[in-house]
């Protein structure tokens, strides 16, 4: 048979018609898994059936901007002390029992068994909350602890799930919240308490519903391994302005999937994938299809090990700054899906821009330049030899790249660098290891000389520099104190200096990034500064290209699609839908 | 009958004992899988806007299912679940049970590869019969050159070179999944056809790949048997040609039926390849996910699963040789 | 010297763990080989005739039972130390293809024991090219013709002085030759037999000589000792050509009886005996083997075993309880 | 007893000699034998000598990624320009390497182990055939899959030590048959009976005997090698760090896109024809491997 | 006997007959011009050493040359069939069988493994459309009973659960069971041991007597064509080189082979010393000389026209005999026993003669 014989997707399809997108968020869909959105393998699809209490606007600089999901509406408390959320009057589960300040609670609950910045049972845990108040049938109060308060304590609250009580209730003890309060507390009865409530994760993340109830705008009607089908909840209050009828909801196991989709026509909308040059080509010419460009909040650097030479010497880091074309590159690995960055700052370059200002002008452009290269490389006592770079004592330095075998564009971009360093007098080689895990053990223990590594993942600031000043180069945050581990234990495997000369004074990155949690305003836009300037004077890492949100759309069936640099390409699809934007083709 | 009883016996203690070892030394393999797959689902979730506090914690849950203890204690555990044929708990869809996992992997391996199996067997014998009576024409040596060549072509270039031009070239077949979602599962001819659509190239390239190894072993399985005394001593008493044909094929086929058996044994573990490809939804993609995920239980069910039919495959490869050859019968030995 | 007492062998067939299947190939046998002589074993199909032979040539082991050559008892000694006597003992095989290495050519084939020879014994390595040129016309072949080839480029007779000419390569004292002349074309078997009998007058080599085919028996030399085997256990046993013209026991009586006839050129036995059944390995093994098939059996035969011994006036050793000659062979017309 | 003596060594010469006119009769009789030689001999070359004939690191042409096939690449370009022709001779080296070794690991270890299995028999048969079957029993490619991520086969060393000890066993249980049935050939217990020591016959009288066979599983082995080591590189699962045939298939597929776009196209078939065409050279030769050395078959 | 001959024991004449076999040295004649006249109701010997083309020769008569052979020249004439060398596809396949028998030199192995013997039966019957199937069961018990075995038994058995001899004899039922009266039989008791050839060769002449056949056996061994024949061929080197009444042959053999080969073969009684091996080696496909007698380079009596021309039939009563020497009278002592001395050691190979190795069909069998 051909395509011909098969219903086509959407088209003739009856009222609102059929929508076909793809499960962005792997590991994706699972027959076996349950219809439970704390399941990685669960079948509860973000935005489609399963739902937040509010969707994150993923603003640049404010991390509050939200739009609503399960809540209506939300009052933050000037200091972030508290959140005030007002569901929507009318909502209904699928089932037609109502949405209630209770399941909001309960679900809370539920969050509190799994971990959350917001739930967090362990005492001392910044951003946590204190309190959990029903103030009536639609309305309820969360309260943050404020010992230990953090600026991302109401994203925490608006990023829980929203699950019917009266489907979950067996999950949990009647006696929750007083096992919770408990917990809060110290001495052998908290550890008990707490200890209990662990146990419970496992029976949350194993929950399987019979049939999905959903308060978002669809349910799970079947599923096969390799798609699932969405149909519309006819209770979801934004139900009349939901355009699609059903949602066919693909798995994927290789990008080279979704990219045969595109060519086909076929989806209605994938998320962010790489895609090689011609395969957009072709993606582009079929009709209907559509490409969205927004700002993704990533960034990929190229990570060195400094406690292995010659990357200790900050010479040869800057050297290897100058020799890297990221333009060449970033042309090469992913031309689609990433700009080269202008340089290093450890930020994405779109709210760099926000937050830095003319600052990020001043910055180190490290634009391609053989002689500044040579100059640092010698500064840093290399010798070159026969057109070879070697070492100070005189061995051949031997530069290896480690990427991880399942990313191709990393691959790609790792070669493109080798070949650049190579044709530079530098014998440059890549190597892959098999899997990511192995990747990421490897890295932490040190094992690598120079790795790729995703940096700037924002868009709250402590979460950019955590990247560079975190755990990885020695920083942790235990108990609300900050501790800097030596390098090659706990995790540090960057290595880098506890204090670095920042324009001749001495900074400690950690403890400016740590600060990032609680700073607001002012001090964390002076914070910022300070850590994007020892960023690229520094170069813990080369930043390679920031990655763009590049969506593709087709608009043979629907439209209304979100435009270029829009908040919500940060968002699923399921969102759009939601908050009626995706329309029905008249 | 004691005889074949006796046979039985002996195989199953037999076989007890490979799965025994077999397992056990999978069980240390596979923990001795380096790689942190909580740093891994961690990434992915800060990846994904989680903080990085937030993350570390929901990681800590979704691997409180993985066993704990000292190695050793893990295998005791491990090996009496196992006697209660319960494999564990999957930790990459945590919660589920292994071996539904592994069922509903093993649907989508088994079907198209015991398909593919059964077609290649079907043309391959008959070929090979052909091949064998033309072995001094060109014809012949065509067959049986083509034969060795796919024999000896590895699966995933034929899967690259169908998916080349299937695909890409002229993309008239679905590379990935197993059916259609808008067919509702059932008897219903619309799914059935998906079902078969989607399955086609999976199924050609195993056929393809395997026609080749039924083609050279049934020639020389038939050239042996053509040399046989009493096929010409059939020929001389005037039996009819049919019927000299029926002796020839009859015991021709005999060894084969053996590799048959062999052959359906392997078919759990043989198709990571073509899964991979055609991203076909079986266990070869899913023992590659589960490695991906170090999801040891899964892996573990999955090399337990496959040796468990390679041996139950040689039993019963020994025992259908048994019942449908007269000299191993009695208990004569093969010739 | 080389005697054997009481040698008994049991195959134990597996065919799986639990089923098994037992084959009495000896039950206990007497021998002795003098230096120089000649033995030659007699027996139907499978009486267990190469298995004594492989078991004299060190080829198998026994379950029971001593073999001593010279002398020293075999199991007196450590098998590594049982080598330098049975290489006295040198089998020449029925198939003289399959004896020899088809890879190799014949120049090989003799240099590598030859060579091994020359470094026990101390002789320069220069002797071994002369050594197997001398051999090889001792069996009578020309050395030049044949050294460079391949076996499948000789004929069966060739082959099989070839694989005279090897064993004779250590000295060996005693050939055991298993059906040497079988499968050798008729007209150039004499011409094999005589090689034997000619070397046993040279080189006083001992042969022992297995064959179903009671005639050549003769031509290795007509002092020769005839041993008739059934199931494993000699029944008769003495000079050949007393027992060709006189057996004395039903079993030789029915083999030689077997033997065609050259009408024209011979008159058949006058007393014949055909056994009344076919063999049967499963037989009971109580009483005389042969009773079953036995046409003069009595009710002892059934119930009692007669032992190997001689009595009765007969010149030959023979295990009969009613032992009679008869004349069952063919006499030439010429001698009347 | 006149006659002329034989020279040991002039012996020796003129059979090897004969041995090679032999071995072009055999590759004669059958045009398609030729082929396979050519072809074999082809692959030989260009891994030994083909990495001379490209600068290190080969060019980049950065303005032409993925181009088309032309008179100036053959095969087009990869993702950074480069001539895939270029990256598939360069390429070959590594593979054929590897698999070279691997093949002589996978038999020289199988045919030790069937040889001493089959020629000591009793309890050591028995026990290393217990080990033979369940190696046999164990899925290959998956355990290959688990032990690339505990093992790194950074070298083709280590590569080929790897894949070797895990393919060893088909050879052993054949050679071990082949050696029982040997045993029982008249040759071989007249060698034990004239007290040639073991080392002789093993060497001497029954490795020849089985050379075709031997000689036919390495050539398998070989193949077999080539597609472990392609295969893995293509999933991915390997490190590497030269380029090779497996991880061009890899970023052909999942980088390039060339089940999704003909552009990557070319990239991907070049290694996919060179592999065809070793395994097609290599079906012709093992066609004509018994008759090269069986000495009856060889002069007929 | 139930089997009563309705037909006349066909008489066979075979002349001219030649088959050549495919080789890389081109197409070699295996057999070459044979006449031979197989007199009806009479028992057939032909001897000859290994490779001298017997079984080329019975399969002759059934047309049956296996490929890479054929027959190249000459007709085989059986009475009621007319010459089968120009049979063709079905008429070919009827007249196995059901007229003539074959019993296969390697009777072991000529029973298909899977199936029983009564089945296999039935496919003969059905092969002939013989319409009563039942009656050919009870006439094959019967056969078989009358070759002393349990002929119920027999057939329900398969081949693996015969012996040799019992093997054979079903051979011999197979061949007789569908009332065929020229029955060839090729080394019907090698690989047999003696006492069992004895029973065998006693029921090939009971059975021959009993239903009237024209029967050829087919041997390399002298003795059992001695103690069977009636009349005798001896074949060398793809020829018939005499041939005669069985007795007539064996005690005045007239060709030099004919009397080498008797002279070697190993007697039970009488002087050891008389017998003598033949000098030289047969010759085999590659190395039968082309032209002149085949014979001619182990003979004693060789004479210059023996290396040019084919030797002459001598025919004195029913004996034939080609050569060259009796045709010139230096064969008239040849009625006595020859007694010309021979070396005990005579080299096999004389110079280079026989320097093309050419492997034979007996060594290849491992
Ligand atoms: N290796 C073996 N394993 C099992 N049984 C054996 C073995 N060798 C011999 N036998 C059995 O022992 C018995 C005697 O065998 P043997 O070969 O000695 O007989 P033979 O007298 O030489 O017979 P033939 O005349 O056929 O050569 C036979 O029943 C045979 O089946
Ligand atoms: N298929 C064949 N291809 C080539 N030559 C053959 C073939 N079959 C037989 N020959 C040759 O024909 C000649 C006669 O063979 P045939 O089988 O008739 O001999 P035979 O007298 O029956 O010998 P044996 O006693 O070994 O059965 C031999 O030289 C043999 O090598
Ligand atoms: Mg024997
Ligand atoms: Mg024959
Ligand atoms: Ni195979």
């Amino acid at each position: 048979g051909s395509t011909g014989d098969k219903p086509a997707a959407g088209g003739s399809g009856s009222g609102g018609g059929l929508y076909t997108t793809i499960d962005g968020l792997k590991p994706g869909l699972d027959v076996n898994g349950p219809i439970n959105p704390w399941n990685p393998k669960g079948n509860a699809f973000l935005g489609f059936n399963a739902m937040r209490i509010a969707w994150s606007k993923n603003h640049l600089t404010d991390p509050n901007q939200f739009y609503p999901g399960i809540a209506a509406s939300w009052e933050i408390a000037p200091d972030n002390s508290s959140i005030t959320l007002h569901l929507h009057p009318g909502n209904k589960w699928s089932d037609g029992k109502p949405v209630t300040a209770e399941d909001v609670k309960f679900s809370i609950a539920l969050a509190y068994t799994q971990g959350s910045t917001a739930f967090a049972i362990d005492p001392g845990a910044a951003g946590a909350a204190s309190e959990v108040e029903v103030v009536d049938e639609k309305t309820v109060k969360i309260t943050q602890d404020m010992d230990n308060p953090s600026v991302t304590f109401v994203r925490g609250v608006m990023d829980s799930y929203i699950v019917p009580q009266h489907v979950w209730g067996s999950v949990l003890p009647a006696d929750f919240w007083d096992k919770l309060k408990a917990a809060r507390g110290e001495g052998a009865e908290a550890e008990k308490a707490r200890e209990e409530i662990t146990a419970l994760s496992e029976k949350v993340l194993a929950f399987a519903p019979p049939k999905d109830v959903s308060a978002g705008p669809f349910t799970l009607e079947r599923m096969n391994p390799s798609e699932a089908l969405l149909v519309k909840n006819k209770n979801f209050y934004n139900a009349a302005n939901v355009g699609p009828d059903q949602v066919k909801m693909l798995n994927y196991t290789g990008n080279e999937q979704i990219w045969n989709y595109l060519i086909a026509g076929k989806l209605d909308n994938a998320p962010f994938t790489a895609v090689p040059a011609d395969v957009m080509k072709r993606i582009t010419t079929t009709q209907g299809n559509g490409v969205v460009k927004g700002y993704s909040p990533v960034s990929l650097g190229m990570a060195f090990n400094q406690s292995k030479k010659p990357y200790d010497n900050v010479h040869v880091r800057r050297g290897l700054a100058y020799l890297i074309n990221r333009d060449e590159v970033t042309k090469i690995a992913s031309p689609e899906g990433g700009t080269p960055a202008v340089t290093t700052t450890g930020i994405h370059q779109k709210p760099a821009a926000e937050w830095l200002g003319a600052d990020l002008a001043a910055l180190e452009p490290y634009k391609l330049d053989v002689a500044k290269a040579e100059e640092e490389f010698k500064e840093a006592g290399l010798k070159k030899e026969g057109g070879k770079w070697t070492l100070p004592d005189g061995t051949p330095w031997k530069f290896t790249v480690n990427v991880p075998a399942p990313f191709s564009d990393w691959i790609s971009g790792a070669k493109a660098v080798t070949s650049q360093l190579t044709a530079a007098g530098i014998d440059a080689e890549v190597v892959t290891t098999a899997d990511y895990p192995l990747y990421l053990k490897e890295l932490a223990e040190g094992k690598y000389d120079v790795g790729f590594w995703l940096i700037a993942l924002g868009p709250a600031p402590y979460n950019i520099y955590q990247r560079l000043y975190g755990v990885s180069n020695g920083w942790s945050i235990l108990g609300g104190k900050l501790k800097h581990a030596e390098p090659g234990k706990n995790g540090n495997w960057m290595g880098g200096p506890e204090t670095i000369e920042v324009d001749g004074a001495k900074v400690n990155p950690g403890e400016l990034t740590a600060k990032l949690n609680s700073a607001s305003g002012d001090e964390q836009k002076k914070i910022i500064g300070q850590l994007a300037k020892a960023a690229n004077q520094d170069l813990p890492v080369v930043q390679l290209w920031d990655y763009v949100n590049t969506q593709f759309v087709n608009t043979n069936r629907f439209t209304g699609f979100p435009e270029n640099d829009s908040d919500l390409l940060r968002q699923p699809s399921g969102v759009w839908i939601q908050l009626g934007m995706v329309k029905k083709k008249q | 009958m004691t005889m074949f009883a006796r046979r039985l016996a002996g195989h199953l203690a037999r076989g007890l004992v490979m799965v025994l070892v077999v397992t056990t030394v999978s069980f240390f393999v596979i923990r001795s899988v380096p790689g942190d797959p909580m740093a891994a689902r961690y990434e992915k979730l800060v990846e994904q806007g989680m903080s990085p506090t937030a993350a570390q914690r929901a990681v800590e849950v979704l691997y409180g299912f993985a066993p704990t203890g000292s190695l050793w204690q893990q295998y005791v555990d491990y090996m009496s679940g196992l006697l209660r044929l319960d494999l564990g708990q999957s930790l990459m869809v945590p919660g589920v049970g292994v071996s539904t996992v592994l069922f509903s992997a093993a649907k989508w391996t088994v079907l198209p590869v015991l398909a593919g199996t059964l077609l290649s067997f079907l043309i391959g014998v008959v070929m090979g019969v052909y091949a064998a009576i033309r072995r001094s024409g060109r014809l012949g040596d065509v067959l049986a050159i083509s034969g060795s060549l796919l024999h000896g072509v590895p699966q995933y270039v034929l899967a690259l070179l169908l998916g080349a031009v299937f695909t890409t070239l002229i993309p008239i077949l679905p590379t990935s999944g197993t059916a259609d979602i808008m067919f509702e599962p059932g008897f219903n001819a619309g799914y059935i056809g998906s079902l078969i659509e989607y399955a086609t190239l999976p199924v050609l390239t195993y056929a393809l790949a395997s026609y080749g190894g039924w083609i050279l072993a049934m020639k020389s399985s038939v050239v042996t048997v053509l040399g046989d005394d009493f096929i010409l001593a059939a020929e001389l008493r005037g039996i009819k040609r049919g019927i000299v044909f029926r002796y020839v094929a009859r015991n021709a086929i005999l060894p084969l039926f053996t590799i048959l058996a062999l052959s359906l044994g392997m078919l759990f573990g043989g198709a990571i390849f073509i899964e991979r490809i055609f991203n076909y939804p079986g266990l070869g993609l899913m023992l590659i996910d589960g490695i991906n995920n170090r999801d040891y239980a899964l892996m573990g069910g999955a090399f337990l699963l496959i040796t468990v039919a390679i041996v139950v495959a040689n039993i019963v490869a020994d025992l259908f040789y048994s019942v449908i050859d007269p000299r191993v019968r009695s208990g004569e030995g093969a010739r | 010297m080389i005697t054997g007492q009481n040698i008994t062998k049991t195959f134990r067939q597996r065919g799986s763990v639990l089923a098994g299947r037992e084959v009495k190939a000896l039950r206990g046998v007497d021998f002795a080989i003098e230096k120089g002589g000649a033995v030659s074993f007699i027996g139907e199909s499978g009486c267990g005739k190469t298995t004594l032979g492989r078991i004299i040539a060190g080829l198998e082991s026994h379950d029971s039972g001593e073999i001593t050559i010279d002398g020293v008892a075999m199991s007196s000694l450590k098998p590594r130390r049982r080598q330098p006597y049975f290489r006295r003992i040198q089998l020449i095989h029925q198939d003289p293809y399959s004896a020899l290495n088809p890879t190799r050519t014949i120049h090989q084939t003799l240099n590598a024991p030859l060579a091994l020879r020359a470094r026990q014994t101390g002789r320069p390595s220069l002797w071994v090219d002369g050594r197997a040129e001398e051999l090889l016309a001792l069996v009578g072949l020309d050395p030049a013709y044949v050294l460079p080839r391949y076996p499948h480029q000789l004929s069966g007779g060739m082959r099989q002085r070839v694989v005279i000419a090897r064993a004779l390569t250590v000295d060996p004292e005693m050939l055991v030759a298993d059906e040497a002349v079988s499968m050798i074309d008729v007209s150039l078997r004499l011409g094999i037999l005589a090689l034997l009998k000619d070397l046993r007058e040279r080189l006083g080599v001992s042969v022992l000589f297995i064959t179903h085919d009671v005639a050549t028996a003769r031509y290795i030399g007509d002092d020769g000792e005839l041993y008739v085997i059934y199931r494993g256990q000699v029944v008769e046993r003495g000079n050949v050509d007393t027992i060709i013209s006189d057996p004395v026991h039903p079993y030789t009586q029915s083999l030689l009886s077997a033997i065609p006839v050259l009408h024209g050129l011979e008159r058949p036995g006058e007393q014949p005996v055909v056994p009344t059944e076919a063999l049967n390995e499963s037989h009971h093994d109580a009483g005389c083997l042969f009773a079953r098939r036995c046409p003069f059996r009595t009710e002892r035969c059934e119930s009692e075993q007669p032992l190997l011994g001689r009595g009765e006036g007969f010149p030959q050793e023979h295990a009969c309880f009613h032992p009679e000659r008869r004349s069952v062979v063919a006499t030439p017309i010429g001698l009347g | 007893m006149t006659a002329p003596v034989i020279a040991a060594g002039g012996g020796r010469a003129a059979l090897r000699r004969n041995f090679w006119r032999g071995v072009w009769r055999v590759l004669k009789r059958k045009p398609s034998r030729m082929v396979g030689m050519v072809i074999v001999l082809g692959f030989a070359f260009m891994g030994v000598f083909g990495p001379m004939f490209y600068p290190d690191p080969l060019p980049r042409d950065t303005a032409a990624l993925y181009a088309p096939p032309s008179w100036e690449h053959p095969f087009g370009t990869d993702f950074e320009g480069t001539d895939v022709l270029a990256l598939l001779v360069t390429g070959s080296r590594y593979v054929l390497l590897t698999a070279l070794v691997t093949a002589v690991i996978t038999v020289v270890v199988g045919a030790a182990i069937g040889l001493f299995a089959g020629f000591r028999r009793g309890r050591w048969d028995t026990v290393l055939m217990r080990i033979t079957d369940m190696k046999l029993t164990i899925p290959g490619l998956p355990l290959l899959l688990v032990l690339s991520t505990i093992w790194k086969f950074t070298s083709a060393l280590e590569m080929g030590l790897v894949l070797g000890l895990l393919g060893w066993g088909g050879v052993a249980r054949a050679v071990r048959s082949q050696t029982l049935s040997l045993r029982e050939r008249g040759f071989i217990e007249a060698a034990r009976g004239l007290g040639l020591s073991t080392t002789h016959i093993i060497g001497r009288e029954l490795l020849p005997s089985m050379a075709p066979f031997v000689a036919m599983n390495m050539l398998i082995a070989v193949t077999g090698a080539v597609y472990a080591q392609v295969g893995l590189f293509f999933l991915g699962v390997l490190p590497f760090e030269a380029n090779n045939w497996g991880v061009m298939l890899n970023l052909a597929v999942f980088g390039g896109g060339a089940m999704s776009s003909p552009a990557a196209l070319p990239y991907l078939m070049a290694p996919l024809l060179a592999i065809l065409l070793l395994t097609l050279g290599i079906v012709l030769v093992v066609d004509a491997m018994d008759e090269i050395f069986n000495p009856r078959l060889r002069e007929e | 006997m139930s089997v009563t001959p309705e037909k006349k024991a066909p008489g066979v004449r075979v002349s001219g007959l030649s088959v050549v076999y495919r080789t890389p040295a081109g197409e070699l004649p295996a057999i070459s011009g044979i006449d031979l006249e197989l007199v009806s109701g009479t028992i057939t010997g032909v001897v000859g050493e290994s490779g001298s083309g017997k079984s080329t020769l019975a399969l002759s008569l059934l047309n049956a040359v296996q490929s890479p052979g054929r027959i190249s020249a000459g007709s085989v004439e059986i009475d009621g069939l007319g010459d089968v060398v120009r049979l063709r596809g079905e008429e070919l396949r009827k007249a196995r069988g059901r007229h003539i028998g074959y019993v296969f030199q390697a009777a072991q192995n000529s029973l298909n493994p899977l199936k029983t013997v009564g089945k296999q039966l039935l496919d003969l019957g059905r092969s002939h459309d013989v319409a009563d199937l039942r009656g050919l069961v009870r006439d094959a018990k019967d056969l078989l009973g009358r070759m002393g075995m349990d002929g119920a038994r027999v057939l329900d058995s398969h081949q693996h659960e015969l012996s040799g001899g019992m093997r054979q004899r079903v051979g011999i039922m197979l061949a007789l069971v569908l009332n065929a009266h020229l029955v060839v039989l090729d080394e019907p008791t090698t690989a047999l041991d003696m006492i069992t050839q004895a029973t065998i060769l006693r029921i090939v002449r009971e059975v021959h007597q009993e239903r009237g056949l024209t029967t050829l056996v087919i041997t390399h061994d002298l003795g059992v064509v001695a103690e069977v024949a009636d009349r005798l061929a001896v074949m060398y080197g793809g020829q018939v080189v005499e041939q005669g009444p069985t007795m007539e042959v064996l005690s005045a053999p007239r060709h030099p082979y004919t009397q080498g080969l008797l002279r070697a073969i190993p007697r039970l009684l009488g002087d050891i010393d008389e017998a003598r091996a033949l000098p030289g080696r047969p010759p085999t496909l590659g190395t039968i000389p082309a032209q002149g007698c085949v014979f001619r380079e182990r003979c004693v009596l060789r004479m210059d026209v023996c290396e040019t021309e084919r030797p002459p039939v001598v025919v004195s009563g029913t004996s034939i005999v080609a050569c060259h020497a009796v045709e010139a009278g230096a064969g008239a002592a040849a009625g006595d026993r020859p007694a010309a001395p021979a070396p005990v050691e005579v080299p096999e190979v004389v110079g280079a003669q026989s320097a093309t190795g050419v492997h034979e069909g007996r060594g290849e069998q491992p």
